[in-house]
């Protein structure tokens, strides 16, 4: 029994803390997010050399070779930060392929995720916003082993940015998954402008698209369950960034409470501040612990993740929104001012909160998955 | 105990809703001028400073007609009455009670007739609540106050003509109520420079506006030196129930009603899904208590009862909805509420796309934060001892 | 427009406080809810003395023919004081007789109910505590003109003590209501022991009961309608003692917290006591306007009752609710014993929730008669 | 970070699971001598004082297996492992690390063996949270302690044999934490009045004790006269985690699921309707982040670090959950719920009826109220300022 970060994670910790201080503090985020795809070639570059970029790709395809719970120690760093940057994106597509992935496959895509020539992102979503199977109307048409796909998909994160999209389709009864090149003919794709400026998600379009047979995720034995899976993951890693970001935004506020004089006192003395703080710290250290649980599960208990992501993200949702709102609320005033960063960390629980269902749809699967 | 109105009543009633029906009909809204033309028709109605003396250009309205008047028009949708929104609220008023005639010719017409705006300079950086504890220095000098300082929360700055200033003219006072002074202030004196403060929602209503040697000659004293903090209180009588504003909230809930009907969640409709309906029913049961509390409000206003501190009950529901109604449209609305501008392809009426929902914290924090409406029930009316 | 007690209200109002004071202060109201049937005669007749028993009854029927506006003032004030009395019951069942009995009804059936000497109450539940016209199984048997009905009816309130019970059952596709008096043959009912001891309620059992003709209402055109307001009005007569009850919860935890002197000071200088004491006043505040508007309705627009009770009912339930906790919790370890009186405003919050509709239920009804 | 158990713990706990289902089966809860059987078996095991020294007669055991030890217990629904609970959860520790041989050879073995009864008198009337202002008076008269005063919310004092008391014996410290002296009382001295105390739910569980002139021998002294205020906190190593309360709470948490699948609800079965669902979910999740709390707090134990204000957010979390299964139950009930002793009509089995549901300040309230849990987390943990 050991809840607590080993020593290596605590050094991915440090590390990562220090590299985002120096090279993406407030300032940057902000220029960044400002650019047409909130993106900065330097940082990918840096973060690649860094091994972020594939912390759980295997070593023998180019990356580190580590497990959930050191990437939830690294985003849980990024989202603190707000570090505008496809991180969760990419590396759910190197899991899809890692986990669905054949061999060849594997060797075919890892190594340009693990240093960060390509970008991945799963494009799991349509119109309708459906969550899981039902969600999923793309269908293949079957042609010389391959299928040609025609559709679109829709809320793609870093959609305008990404090489490489994981998009589940219907063949017959099956779920298949392609692995589709932005490059490849017929494929287009766009982010828009969203609230919060720092992530950016989009739309992919594919028209009368080629996916080629050993494009096709050999691994799933159900597409269905494979689909499942990536939805928890990505729940996971979102939760992982939302746990960070409200833990910054608690921060923030508690020392503007001990910082800002009113009626001749810091605003902090008073219950009506220090209570609704105090209730920060409470849920904060409540969706971390179950966070890394959940993020424990993906790699020891794969049959506890559905409920551990379910619970994580609930909470963790529920908790962030009230965060972000009391965060700018006990601001007073300044805190809707462009220029303080309280504001950004409200915008983040808003892009949070849907991001891979929200808490009614999370708190709905703990009831069925608890059998009542 | 009647809700119902008396017939001289319903006949005003009646009034102002052919009176809108008539100006305000599609028509009317899309011709050129509608704008100007409305603003003159009501002017001619004396609907403009309508609770202002007729001495002075206003329509000597008692309250009960006050609210009708903005109860309808709310509900139609109108236009404002005037434009010159805080000269009409409480510039004009405080220059009627505390205004030299000089000021009242100078002012109040153009006022009414929406010539220019007027600012507000009260807050100041450091004192968002406590506002009385004002730094911003006035110094008589001969003819002249001469003005150093800050202003900030100062909204519409960068587009008035004149700001209604509150400074300290008096650093020794025991009571930090006292050595306040009121001036007037054209806003393009030398000295003075607005910076607008940008907002998360990507606009900036408000400004910081700072004071560098600004001259102010002495006519434009508004009351007595050293006794401005009276002068923001107005003692016109000025309906305070809220009335019109439930309005506007109900006309925001029926849109968002409107979008639960049409927007899917998890592949269902919104406005059948039970927690989506709890807090519909929620918001608008709580609309209703304080169209209803405003009712009472305005009962007492109308037995002559002074109204302070109850209104914070309302202050507070309408912070929990400007939070609410945003926070349901966007939960409503899932990953396509992150797309500000709309998701032409979320089969959801553009026009009901959610706009204004960062704009909260302007009601949450600009009338009194709602731990300082706690505070004002807690202390004024429940009588329990200061923190 | 007066949205204030009228002259004669205020009146209404004063006289009864002080009555209540006077012949009914908390050790009185002690000592009849420890009495088997919380009941006490010498009261009851003082009650219908000053005309509180006939309040809404005409005055050609032995009534003072007052209105629902007159009788939430009284309430309001039985509510503040937790008077155990079948005040309710009985108001309820002389207000089903007057909307929908004949001439000859209300001349039998009223003047007894005005002067105390019968009991009323409405026994409108079954097994299933449904409410409304699909909670109504007791099906009638045609004899002669009138009907036999067996069956039982549950939680009615007052059933040890009332003598007249107003009970809907079926005819065919009709719901019909039968006048039923404890003394007929095969008549039984019992109260039973409740949570908030100042409120009885119990079985109604039905043993082969024969109702005559005439003591069927004559009135309903829509029996299902009738119900429905029944329902609407028992929801507004209990919502009206909420009312009270909770504003008399506020004012003795408010006076608790200027009393209470801990680390120094006063509790009620704290913002973590004294911002619940102000939502408290929020909440009883908009309770008592929505509540009037509904009481207005039932004389004045009775199209509009439905969602007028249903907002009061669903609003008031919800700060009852929390009234009621926040009362005890904020006296700290006194407010649960039995010697202080606020646990006894705690337990009729659980008794009020249910009693002819919960928050979830009413808030429900806003919504359906919302149109969505 | 590793959620799993070590191969020697997981053995440890199989023999607890072994032990539990040998001597918690159903026929072994059936027979008479059940409690007395069970209360040997574990005192011959040295799971009574898990945690106490064996030269004590304890079991010396780790903090590790503690959690075990009680959690496997709590999941059993074991009765517990003795029945001085006071008397093994803090007046042994205390006596262990402040206590002479007399006192130690005396009590502790008493107190394993669940011989009699310990109470705790600490709260006062006008001091409730605030403890070390404790005004009981203690004064040495040769070879005795006179005591008066008065102690309240003394739980079991009416079935208690002896009393482990705080007293002042200084009055003029300038620190209120000295001048404090712990005393052993025993129940029967004359001078000792208890009074019980009814509570709301009908019980009496809590007593007020006057304190005429006790006289109580000074070999009854724990600790140092003035230094009493050390002996509410032990050194003993004592497992924390709150991990075995946690498999409480969900056991009563399944209990209002199966009440919720058995009670219909305006017509439908309960745990069918998306708002009972979501707040059934949002319970388990709660007490299943309680558990991963609790683990974290272990962590931090087995690592030696110290373990303080942490606590106070499962306490928020407890007091929370005390309230709101109550209010589900209820709810879920509708006006059956009103039935203290069940309803046979309702279709429910009597046996989930909610017991208790009155009873939720003795959690809420009993160790801290929130508002000082969450002043402890501001002023302690994140360093705001105090009140």
């Amino acid at each position: 029994m050991n809840f607590g970060l080993t020593d290596e994670q605590q050094i991915l910790s440090n590390v990562a803390r220090r590299f985002l201080d120096e090279r993406a503090p407030m300032s940057t985020v902000r220029d960044v997010m400002e650019s047409p795809e909130a993106f900065d070639d330097k940082l990918w570059s840096a973060m690649a050399e860094l091994g972020w970029l594939g912390l759980i790709i295997d070593d023998e395809y180019g990356g580190v070779g580590l497990g959930w719970v050191d990437l939830a120690v690294l985003l849980e760093e990024t989202g603190r930060g707000l570090l505008p940057a496809p991180l969760i994106s990419t590396s759910l597509a190197a899991a899809a392929i890692s986990d669905f992935g054949s061999a060849d496959q594997k060797g075919r895509y890892l190594p340009s995720l693990a240093d960060g020539s390509a970008i991945g992102t799963l494009a799991l979503l349509e119109d309708g916003d459906v969550l899981g199977p039902d969600g999923i109307a793309l269908a293949g048409v079957k042609e010389g082993g391959g299928y040609r796909l025609s559709g679109s998909k829709r809320f793609v994160h870093d959609a305008g940015v990404a090489t490489l999209f994981i998009v589940p389709f219907r063949a017959g009864s099956e779920i298949l998954f392609a692995v589709v090149q932005s490059s490849a003919e017929g494929v287009s794709s766009q982010s828009r402008r969203t609230m919060d400026e720092t992530k950016r998600m989009g739309d992919l379009t594919l028209d009368n698209v080629l996916v080629a047979p050993d494009d096709v995720l050999a691994g799933p034995a159900d597409g269905a369950v494979a689909l499942a899976r990536l939805f928890d993951l990505a729940a996971v890693a979102v939760t992982a960034e939302m746990i960070g970001a409200m833990d910054r935004a608690r921060e923030i506020t508690t020392q503007y409470a001990k910082d800002r004089i009113q009626f001749g006192a810091p605003i902090g003395k008073y219950q009506g501040v220090k209570h609704p703080l105090a209730e920060m710290y409470v849920d904060v250290e409540t969706s971390r612990s179950l966070l890394y649980y959940a993020a424990w599960c993906v790699g020891e208990k794969p049959d506890g993740l559905p409920l551990a992501t379910a619970r994580a993200k609930a909470y963790a949702s529920e908790a962030f929104t009230r965060i972000g709102t009391d965060g700018v609320q006990l601001h007073g005033a300044i805190g809707f001012t462009a220029e303080y960063d309280i504001q950004l960390y409200l915008k983040r629980s808003k892009w949070a909160l849907p991001a891979f269902g929200d808490a009614e749809f999370h708190y709905e699967r703990v009831s069925s998955l608890g059998g009542y | 105990m009647d809700f119902k109105l008396t017939p001289d009543e319903e006949a005003f009633r009646d009034e102002v809703r052919a009176f809108a029906k008539e100006n305000l009909s599609p028509e009317a809204r899309k011709s050129s001028g509608f704008l100007s033309n409305w603003l003159k028709a009501v002017r001619e109605k004396r609907w403009v400073g309508f609770n202002w003396p007729e001495a002075y250009g206003g329509g000597g309205g008692g309250i009960m007609k006050q609210v009708i008047l903005k109860e309808e028009m709310a509900k139609a949708g109108a236009p404002p009455l005037g434009l010159c929104l805080m000269g009409l609220q409480w510039v004009g008023p405080a220059i009627i009670e505390y205004g030299t005639e000089e000021q009242k010719k100078s002012f109040l017409p153009d006022i009414l007739d929406s010539k220019y705006q007027w600012c507000t300079g009260y807050s100041e950086p450091g004192y968002g609540s406590d506002l009385a504890s004002l730094q911003c220095k006035a110094v008589r000098d001969g003819d002249e106050y001469v003005i150093n300082g800050q202003k900030i929360w100062t909204s519409i700055a960068s587009w008035s003509k004149w700001m209604i200033l509150l400074t300290r003219t008096d650093f020794n006072t025991d009571d930090k109520h006292d050595g306040i002074t009121c001036l007037l202030v054209e806003m393009d004196s030398p000295g003075i420079e607005v910076r607008p403060i940008k907002n998360m929602a990507g606009g900036s209503l408000f400004s910081e506006v700072f004071f560098d040697n600004v001259r102010v000659p002495v006519e434009n004293l508004l009351g007595e030196e050293g006794k401005g903090w009276a002068v923001t209180v107005s003692a016109l009588a000025h309906e305070r129930s809220g009335i019109s504003e439930v309005a506007g909230l109900a006309k925001q809930l029926d849109e968002v009603i409107e979008l639960a009907k049409q927007a899917t969640r998890n592949g269902r409709r919104a406005s059948e899904q039970p927690s989506i309906r709890r807090r519909l029913a929620k918001a608008d049961t709580i609309i209703e208590g304080m169209r209803l509390n405003g009712q009472r409000f305005l009962t007492r206003q109308l037995k002559g009862e002074p109204l302070s501190s109850e209104t914070s009950i309302n202050k507070l529901h309408r912070a929990f909805l400007a939070i609410e109604l945003g926070d349901l449209s966007l939960e409503i609305l899932g990953n396509a509420s992150q797309y500000l501008g709309g998701d032409e392809t979320s089969g959801v009426d553009q026009n009901l796309w959610p706009n204004g929902v960062l704009d909260w914290p302007t009601v949450v924090i600009g009338g009194g934060t709602p731990n300082i409406q706690r505070n004002i029930i807690a202390e004024r009316i429940l009588g329990l001892p200061k923190d």
